[in-house]
Order: C-alpha cells, then sequence, then structure tokens
C-alpha cells in the first residue's frame, strides 16, 4: 500500500515545527524557499495519489490498526479521485500562494510560513480522511490557522474586526460539528464514515441522526459560507493578505462544500437517501439563494476584495446546488466546477493583489481610471471576469453546464436560469471593475457611501513602479488553469467517474473494509445546445448590465430614478451586513434552528 | 430524568449561545464561547457513561469489569486543553482590538459595510 | 443516576448561566473557575478521570489566569490613554 | 428590544429545542451499549501492556488525531505570537530588557510571603507534573494534563511574584519556543518512527514491555512529547499575556 496519503499530510506539518524551531537561522529566502519545496513536494504527493487512484477507492489505516470485523478501531484516510482531486488543487494553490508572496513586504517569516503550511496540511487532511472526528480535527486545525493569517494584519483595524468574526463563527461551528459527532457516536457506537453509515443502512433513520446530521451540516456551511452562515466570509476575505485570499476563495469554501458531501455520501446516505428529495429540495433552496444573495452584494461593491468575496459565496451558492441534487452527475459537475472557479477566483484575487501592489488602494471609487498602465494585469482581469460569467467553452463553463444537465435531470428545470442569473451579475460586477479601473470608463462616484477607505490600506505601505514577475506569473498560470479545464475534456470524464465512486456507499463501505474496489465507469455527456445558451446567456447579461451601469445614464434619465430605489429596495439586506458579531451568531443560531426545525418536520 | 444530562448540555449550549449573541464585551464573548464548549463535553461524556461502569483504567480494577467508553473520553481529553490555546487566541486577537479600536465592544464597528 | 450526580448537572448548569449573566469580566473569570470546578467533579462522578484532570487544571487554573492578564492588559491600555495608542501602531509599522 | 435579540432567541429556542428533541431519542443515560469502546478499553491491557485504556486510545488507536489536536495548540501558539509579539520584533533586545527593568517595578509589589509561597510551589508541582506525564499509559494522567501541570508551576511563579525568572524563561523565550516545536514536532516524528520501523504512519513499533513505566510502546514517548508541547503553549500564550500586560503597565 502507498505510503503517499500520511505523508501529504505528515511531511507539511513536520515541517512547520522544524521551521519553527530553526527560524533564528533562516533569511527570509531561505524559508519561502522552504515553504515553497515542502508545497510543491505535497502537491506532488496529491497529484500522484489521483494518478495512482483513478477512479478506484484507496485506503490507509493509521498505526495499522485494520478494522476487526465491522469495527473500525483505529482512524483511516479513503483516497478517492475527487478527495485526492481536491487536495491537490488546495497544494497546487499553496505553491502558487507561496510564489505570489516572495515579494510581499507585510509577510514575516517564520511565523507566515508554518502557518500556511499547517493550513495547507489542515485542508489536505480533511479532504482524505475518512472518520468523522478526524475530519473534525482536521477543520479545526485549518480553521486556526486561517484565522491567524485572516488577522495577520495586526496593525489594520478591519483586519481585526475580519479576524475576530472569524474566529468567532468558526469555532462555533466547531462546536456544532463537535455536537453532531457526539449524538452520532451515541446512535451508532462508530466515527468511521463507512461504519457509520453501514450501522444507519440497518438501524435505519430516527431523530438523533436527523439532528446529528443537521448539525454537522449546519458546521460545514458556515465554513462554506452559505446564507445565513455567510457573514463572516466578506469581513474576513476583504482584508486577509491576498496570497492567503488565493487559498481561502479558491479552496476554504469548497473545503466546507466537499464536507456536506462527504459526510452524505459516505455515512448518512443509506439512512437518510430515503428522503433525499426532501434535502434535495432544502440544499438546491439554499445554494440557489446564497448564489444569488452573493451576487447582488458582490454588484454593489465598492471595495474591490470586499466584492470578489462576494462573488466567492455566490460561487458557493451554485457548489451547494451542484452537490445539493444529490446525483453523480451533480457531484462531478461540481468538483469541474470548483477547479476551474477555483483557479478563477484565485486569479481575480491576484489581480486585485497586483493592484493593491502597483496602486496602493483597493476602492474601485478612488481607483478610477488609475490601472490604465497595468498592460498586463488589465487583460487578465477583464479575462477573469468573462470566466465568471461562464464564457463558452472553458473550464466555468464546462462545470456550469454540468450542473446544470444534472439539475434538469433531476426535474430541476429553473436552476439554470437562476445560475445563469447569478453568475451574469457576478461577472457583470467583476467586469464593470475592470471597466473603471482599467478603462477609466463610467462617471466616478457611482455610489453614495463608500464604506471601504478604512480597508484599502496597502499591503505594501506605498505603491510600487513595477509589478514582480513573481506575482504576474502565478496569475498567468491561474488563468491557463482555467482555461484549461474546459478545453480538455477528459477533465469532465474524470470527474463523471469520480462523482459515481463517491456517491456509491455500497463500495465505499465495501473498500473501506478491504475488498478491492473496481474503477469505476460512466463518461460525462458534451455540453448541449441550451449549455450554450444559458452560459453565453449569462456572458451577455454581464456585458449588458455593466455597460448599462456605466452608461445607463446616457441612455436616459429613468436609469438613475431606477438605481436609486434599486439600491433603496437593498438598503436592508446591505445592514444586514453590519460586522457585528451579535448579528452574525443571531443569524447562525437562527439558521441552524430552522435547518434542524425544517429537517424534523420533513425527515420524520 | 434518564436524559436530564442531555438536557443540561443543550441548556449550556443555548446560554452560551444567548451570552455570545448578547455580548458587549469581547472578553465576555469569549468566555460564554467557553461555556457553548463545556456542553459538548458534557454531552460527549454523558452518551458515553454506563450505570455502575469503573472508569477504563485497570491499574487498579480487574480487566474483566463494566467500564464505561474510554473512546469519547479521549476526544474530550485532548479537546480540553486544545482549545484553551484557541481561547488565547481569542484573547490576544481582543487585547490587540483593544489597542487598535481603543474599545472592547463588538458593536463598536460603526460603519455600515454593505 | 445517582442524586449526586444530579445535583451536580444542576449546578454546572447554574453556574454557567451565572457566568454568562455576569457582565463584570473579573468576577466573570471568578465564576468560571467556579463552573470548571464543578465540571471537574462532574467528569470525575462520570469515571472520566483523564478528563476531570484536564478540566480541573485548565478550567479552573489557565484560563481564569489568561482572562486575569487580558483583563489586566486591557485596564493598562484605559490608563495609558490614546497617544500610547499612537506609538503602538508606530512601532507596529517599524 | 433590538431585532437581533429576537432573531437569536428564536433561532436558540429552536436549536435547544432539537437538541432535547434528539435528547428523547438518544439510549438512556447510562444505558450506552457499543462496542468500539468496549474493545478499545479491553484490547488496552493485553495488546499494549499498558493499563489507562483512555490514553491508549488517544495516542495509540487514534494517534492521529492527537497529532491534529497537536497542531491546533502549535498554530494557535502561532498566532497568538503573531498577534502579540511580532510587532516588537524589531529590536526585540532593548525591548525585552526594558520591560524586564519594569517586572523589577511590579516584583516589589509582591510580598515575600508570596513569593516563597510561590518558589515553594515550584519545585513539587514541577515533580508532580513528571510523574502524571511519564505514568500516562499506567493511570490517569499523561501528557496532557501534566503539561498542563507543567506549566502551572510556572503560574505559580508568576502568581508568587517570581516574574523576573518568569521573564528570564520569556524575555529570551527560544528555549520555550523550541521546547514547544520540539514537542510538536516530536510527536510528528515518532509517527514517522512508525513508518520508517514498521513501515505504517504512527505504527506502535517500540516493545511493549510487561509492566510499569516502560510499557505500551511509543506512548510513553508521545506523552513526554505532548508534555512538552502543552507546557511549552500554555506557558507562551501566558507569558505573552503576561509581557503585555506589563508593557501596558508601563508608561
Amino acid at each position: 500500500m502507498s505510503q503517499l496519503p500520511p505523508l501529504a499530510v505528515g511531511v507539511p506539518l513536520l515541517v512547520a515545527a522544524l521551521l519553527a524551531v530553526v527560524h533564528p537561522l533562516l533569511t527570509r529566502t531561505v524559508s519561502d524557499l522552504v515553504a515553497t519545496v515542502t508545497a510543491l513536494a505535497t502537491a506532488v504527493m496529491c497529484l500522484l495519489m489521483l494518478v495512482h487512484v483513478g477512479s478506484g477507492l484507496e485506503i490507509y489505516w493509521f498505526g495499522g490498526w485494520h478494522p476487526r470485523g465491522n469495527l473500525a478501531i483505529g482512524i483511516d484516510f479513503a483516497v478517492d479521485p475527487l478527495g485526492a482531486g481536491l487536495a491537490s488543487l488546495v497544494s497546487v494553490l499553496m505553491v502558487l500562494a507561496l510564489v505570489f508572496s516572495t515579494r510581499h513586504l507585510e509577510v514575516e517569516q517564520p511565523y507566515y510560513h508554518v502557518l500556511m503550511l499547517i493550513f495547507m496540511a489542515g485542508m489536505v487532511g480533511f479532504s482524505l480522511s475518512g472518520d468523522l472526528f478526524n475530519m473534525f480535527v482536521m477543520f479545526e486545525v485549518l480553521s486556526v490557522a486561517a484565522v491567524a493569517l485572516v488577522a495577520y494584519k495586526i496593525h489594520e483595524r478591519a483586519a481585526l474586526e475580519g479576524g475576530l468574526n472569524f474566529a468567532v463563527i468558526n469555532t462555533i461551528g466547531a462546536f456544532l460539528f463537535l455536537l453532531g459527532i457526539a449524538l452520532i457516536y451515541s446512535r451508532t457506537g462508530a466515527l468511521n464514515l463507512a461504519q457509520i453509515g453501514h450501522f444507519l443502512h440497518h438501524s435505519g433513520n430516527d431523530r438523533v441522526v436527523v439532528i446529528a446530521f443537521t448539525l454537522i451540516v449546519a458546521a460545514v456551511l458556515i465554513k462554506a459560507a452559505a446564507v445565513p452562515f455567510h457573514f463572516w466570509l466578506a469581513d474576513a476575505y476583504a482584508v486577509a493578505l491576498t496570497p492567503v485570499c488565493l487559498l481561502l476563495a479558491g479552496a476554504m469554501s469548497e473545503i466546507g462544500i466537499f464536507g456536506l458531501a462527504r459526510v452524505y455520501f459516505a455515512a448518512f446516505q443509506p439512512a437518510l437517501g430515503g428522503s433525499a428529495p426532501v434535502l434535495r429540495a432544502i440544499f438546491v433552496g439554499v445554494g440557489l439563494l446564497t448564489a444569488l444573495w452573493g451576487a447582488v452584494m458582490a454588484y454593489v461593491q465598492d471595495h474591490l476584495k470586499r466584492l470578489l468575496a462576494f462573488v466567492t459565496i455566490s460561487f458557493v451558492g451554485i457548489f451547494l446546488c451542484g452537490v445539493g441534487l444529490l446525483s453523480a452527475d451533480g457531484v462531478s459537475g461540481t468538483a469541474v466546477d470548483v477547479l476551474a472557479d477555483g483557479f478563477n477566483k484565485a486569479l481575480l484575487f491576484a489581480c486585485a493583489g497586483i493592484i493593491q501592489h502597483r496602486l496602493a488602494r483597493l476602492s474601485q471609487e478612488r481607483l478610477h481610471g488609475c490601472g490604465r498602465h497595468l498592460r498586463l494585469t488589465g487583460p487578465l482581469f477583464l479575462a477573469g471576469g468573462l470566466l465568471i460569467s461562464s464564457l463558452p467553452p472553458f473550464g466555468p463553463f464546462l462545470g456550469k453546464s454540468m450542473i446544470e444537465d444534472a439539475a434538469i435531470k433531476a426535474g430541476y428545470g429553473f436552476v439554470p436560469a437562476l445560475i445563469m442569473l447569478a453568475s451574469g451579475i457576478c461577472g457583470a460586477a467583476v467586469i464593470r471593475a475592470w471597466a473603471r479601473i482599467f478603462r477609466g470608463w463610467g462617471r466616478a462616484h457611482e455610489h453614495a457611501e463608500d464604506t471601504s477607505d478604512e480597508e484599502t490600506e496597502a499591503e505594501a505601505n506605498e505603491a510600487q513602479d513595477r509589478t514582480p514577475a513573481v506575482m504576474l506569473a502565478p496569475a498567468v498560470l491561474l488563468l491557463i488553469g482555467t482555461v484549461a479545464v474546459g478545453v480538455w475534456f477528459g477533465f469532465a470524464d474524470l470527474a463523471a467517474k469520480g462523482g459515481q465512486r463517491f456517491v456509491d456507499f455500497a463500495q465505499y463501505h465495501a473498500g473501506v473494509y478491504g475488498a478491492h474496489v473496481p474503477q469505476a465507469g460512466g463518461s460525462s455527456d458534451a455540453p448541449k445546445f441550451y449549455d450554450y445558451l444559458y452560459c453565453g446567456g449569462a456572458t451577455l447579461i454581464a456585458l449588458g448590465l455593466a455597460a448599462l451601469s456605466l452608461w445607463g445614464a446616457r441612455l436616459s434619465r429613468r436609469w438613475n430614478d431606477l438605481t436609486e430605489s434599486a439600491s433603496a429596495l437593498l438598503l436592508p439586506v446591505r445592514r444586514l451586513h453590519s460586522g457585528r458579531i451579535g448579528d452574525y451568531t443571531a443569524a447562525v443560531a437562527l439558521g441552524t434552528g430552522v435547518l434542524a426545525a425544517l429537517m424534523i418536520l420533513t425527515l420524520n | 430524568m434518564g436524559i436530564y444530562p442531555y438536557l443540561v448540555a443543550a441548556w449550556l449550549a443555548g446560554v452560551g449561545f444567548y451570552g455570545v449573541i448578547t455580548s458587549r464585551n469581547y472578553v465576555h464573548l469569549v468566555v460564554c464561547l467557553t461555556v457553548i464548549q463545556a456542553s459538548t463535553y458534557v454531552l460527549l461524556l454523558s452518551v458515553g457513561f454506563v450505570n455502575g461502569g469503573q472508569a477504563p483504567i485497570f491499574a487498579d480494577v480487574p480487566s474483566t469489569s463494566v467500564v464505561v467508553d474510554p473512546v469519547v473520553q479521549a476526544l474530550s481529553l485532548t479537546d480540553v486543553v486544545v482549545e484553551a490555546t484557541v481561547m488565547a487566541l481569542l484573547l490576544a486577537l481582543v487585547v490587540q482590538a483593544k489597542k487598535r479600536f481603543g474599545n472592547v465592544d463588538p458593536d463598536s464597528v460603526n460603519r455600515m459595510r454593505g | 443516576m445517582s442524586a449526586f450526580l444530579a445535583v451536580l448537572l444542576t449546578l454546572v448548569a447554574v453556574s454557567a448561566t451565572v457566568t454568562v449573566l455576569i457582565r463584570e469580566p473579573v468576577r466573570q473569570a471568578i465564576v468560571l473557575g467556579i463552573m470548571g470546578l464543578f465540571l471537574a467533579l462532574l467528569f470525575f462522578t462520570l469515571q472520566a478521570p483523564d478528563v476531570a484532570l484536564s478540566e480541573l487544571t485548565v478550567g479552573s487554573l489557565v484560563i481564569p489566569v489568561m482572562l486575569t492578564l487580558t483583563i489586566a492588559k486591557l485596564r493598562a491600555l484605559d490608563a495609558r490613554g490614546d497617544e500610547a495608542q499612537e506609538d503602538e501602531d508606530e512601532e507596529s509599522r517599524g | 428590544m433590538r431585532p437581533r435579540y429576537i432573531i437569536g432567541l428564536v433561532g436558540i429556542g429552536l436549536l435547544v429545542a432539537a437538541l432535547a428533541w434528539a435528547a428523547t431519542g438518544l439510549p438512556a443515560f447510562g444505558h450506552y451499549n457499543q462496542a468500539y469502546g468496549r474493545v478499545a478499553a479491553r484490547d488496552a491491557v493485553p495488546t499494549r501492556n499498558g493499563t489507562n485504556s483512555v490514553v491508549i486510545t488517544s495516542f495509540d488507536y487514534r494517534g492521529f488525531d492527537t497529532l491534529g489536536e497537536e497542531f491546533i495548540l502549535f498554530v494557535s501558539v502561532t498566532g497568538v505570537v503573531v498577534l502579540l509579539r511580532r510587532m516588537r520584533s524589531a529590536g526585540r533586545e532593548e525591548d525585552s530588557a526594558a520591560s524586564s527593568g519594569e517586572i523589577e517595578e511590579e516584583d516589589m509589589r509582591a510580598s515575600t510571603g508570596e513569593r516563597w509561597l510561590g518558589a515553594a510551589a515550584v519545585g513539587p508541582v514541577a515533580v508532580l507534573a513528571a510523574y502524571v506525564i511519564i505514568h500516562g499509559q499506567l493511570t490517569p494522567g499523561g501528557g496532557f494534563q501534566g503539561g498542563t501541570v507543567l506549566m502551572g508551576a510556572a503560574a505559580f511563579l508568576a502568581l508568587g511574584g517570581e516574574s523576573a525568572l518568569m521573564l528570564r524563561i520569556r524575555g529570551s523565550s527560544s528555549p520555550i519556543e523550541i521546547a514547544e516545536s520540539i514537542g510538536a514536532g516530536g510527536f510528528a516524528a515518532i509517527a514517522f518512527g512508525g513508518l520508517i520501523a514498521g513501515g505504517v504512519f504512527f505504527f506502535n513499533f517500540l516493545p511493549y514491555g510487561k509492566a510499569g513505566l516502560l510499557t505500551a510502546g511509543v506512548v510513553p514517548l508521545d506523552n513526554i512529547a505532548v508534555g512538552l508541547e502543552v507546557a511549552g503553549a500554555l506557558l507562551m500564550v501566558t507569558s505573552e499575556l503576561f509581557e503585555q500586560r506589563l508593557r501596558g503597565g508601563a508608561t
């Protein structure tokens, strides 16, 4: 049995500890080098795992504690294509982020590198783990590391507020997770996902299972930031160091979605599968709400990173729709979309980082027309915007089209239209920002209140006059990645097989208990014509909406009144994002309570 | 009466949430988080309890005697210490917050973020 | 379930409620320590000596100490006023 | 009444109700009956010659969890350092010299009685800590509790007004930091040792002994590593906060 799974987590942890020991001897360059090489090694290991496992399933029992009969004594890593794929995405993004951050003046070795490595180890471990409590532990590892990284810019008020909100809400999420574990353990006497599933397969569904599932779902949705658990995200992502944002937006939110899918398909499916239609309705509903909420909020943002943070939320909603369909197609579509849009969002954050590096601010108002001389960043940013609006035939298009096909197959014909709307609005927000910053189009001062002057403090204390290659190169690579996902259809087929493997509980259980799991079959069917219509439509919506909001006033005087009344309508929603931890916690409590009520009423 | 411990755990969680939501002082808020955390331990340990069971430590009891569940104890044992340092991290954030905004009121964020 | 256990559980619940309702940090830290004590007793009664030992040391020693230090620090910062805050900012940038 | 309170109370009500409702479905208190715990408890003695099945569970059966937990500890301490010390990293020497100056003033306030109390408490507490740590696999205790007790020794020092010593521990804070990192790294290293010696990560590769201290293979080593880690971590966070307080008290 290959030793890669434990090494992919153990090596970064060990290196992080060593870095902390020897840091007095190291220069910044050396710790950059060590961290990057470690991340690279992890990425290679994850990719090797991905290749090695194909569309099968490989189990690694720590300490050699193989299960006795049906009883899992130790902890296992269950490496399946999607888990290994997510781990690879995480570690690849980490490599790029570390390269990106070599020129960051804020970064102080070695703590930054220690935190980043442990953050990565936590995410890799979470995506490979096959044990519920182990998932919780990895969840904690990555949360705490992320908190420290978000609050890294200690002399910025906004960073501290974001860090505090993030810390408190995610700590609450961890407690909900642990409560859920306690409940399910008392019912099944198991912590191993497959064993839980096996027990539930025979004992069936009851109130304990329902509430345990609810609590765990609430916890992972907090991490993924689905409405109404999402408030912390914008505050945190808007202020984190840009290289950290690459990972937060590109991987951490997806980790939450992955956790939801893993827990459902590997543990709770046998008990709750019977009521799949109800769950589907709940998840898809929450997903669509999140997608539209995030899109609208992104559209009205002035601060660039905050805008991208809401784009992230909107896409979490789309992922949640895909996974929430609880079908193999939905899962594989989400996998492709997570890959493509993970790269894409990371690309946009990288561009934001370059803008901040060059122009030392992030408010669209104050950046108006300032980016004309950034010859390379501009096109990259525009490309990112077009891809956000799922421009055919590239990666985001492929992912969304797969999700939409799955939705139609599951009888949710209205989902594609709403996804089109959401990604269109997100694209409009990004493209408009491009037009304002890099072209100086449209009037300045469209927003009455500029809320973000405090958040636009520069990471590099003053504007730099040239863009270092280590910042540009990752952005270019990310763009290539986003495009490639769509151009090479191999991804779609891999994801289709991976989805098949992921949702197949019988095979998962058999594999965990030592049976050989065959390679999964299945291949993806090429996008249909209406996929091109939906996604092309999204792009058109994006361009049209952007153009309208830039020049609408010229077309007719009505436009201004329209925007006035629209923003007046939107004001209450915006007020909800108050930055006050009490409000956010109240929202979390309400969300969890309502979720529980829904599940009780429908699943029992 | 057979579910009283579970109800206590639920109560702790509710009270802690209430404290976090209504808190006007970050230190108080962190303390309320430790209350929610206590509920998880109470729940874990009470679900693993067995009437008349001994502690699962066979230094002084024969290895055949009935014992309570050691797994839940292992889970909470590590967590107790770990969460203490997480609280320390939160307190460090609070101290910094005090330095930066000069107060520790979670509601002091005075501008609408949108 | 023994009456003693019931009493302990009630004590934990009550002390937790009091902890939350007290808004004055120092007294709160003290009550939290007491709650830690009750929790440790409870865990001991639940036949979990290991957890009880952790909770005893952490809940009624470490966390109260950390809280007191934090509170003292916050008070000190109050005493210093804003001009000190300025030079902190300088310091942090330097 | 702010809308937040209404929303929050409704949410809490639903949440608590849901938990209570689930509680009615749980096996009645004291009637828990599942195999995992029994097996974990029964096997500890025969397979590992340890007697404390809780510690054996958390360091042997589920050692990987404990590794993760240890790194949560590690990363949160790193976070505290980032937040509280980083700003002073420039010119740390003068800085700590200055703050030790402040310490002296602080000490003056501590009565000699307290000092003796503190000093007297240290030795026994430290010994107790060592005992708790190395007997982890046999009797209640182990790295986590022992480490905390060990940190308690330092806390006694602080409370006893021996802050100067405490600061000497921290002033050149590399010793604790290194001890802490070695604790974290050492645990991982033991896991790698299993990989090298036994071909499996976390394989318990040392002889299990017959009885007494040298049983349960690597578990005692794990306990020592964790003890170092925990003591170092708690000591660092408290002394960072302590240092903060002293700096705050100054000027």
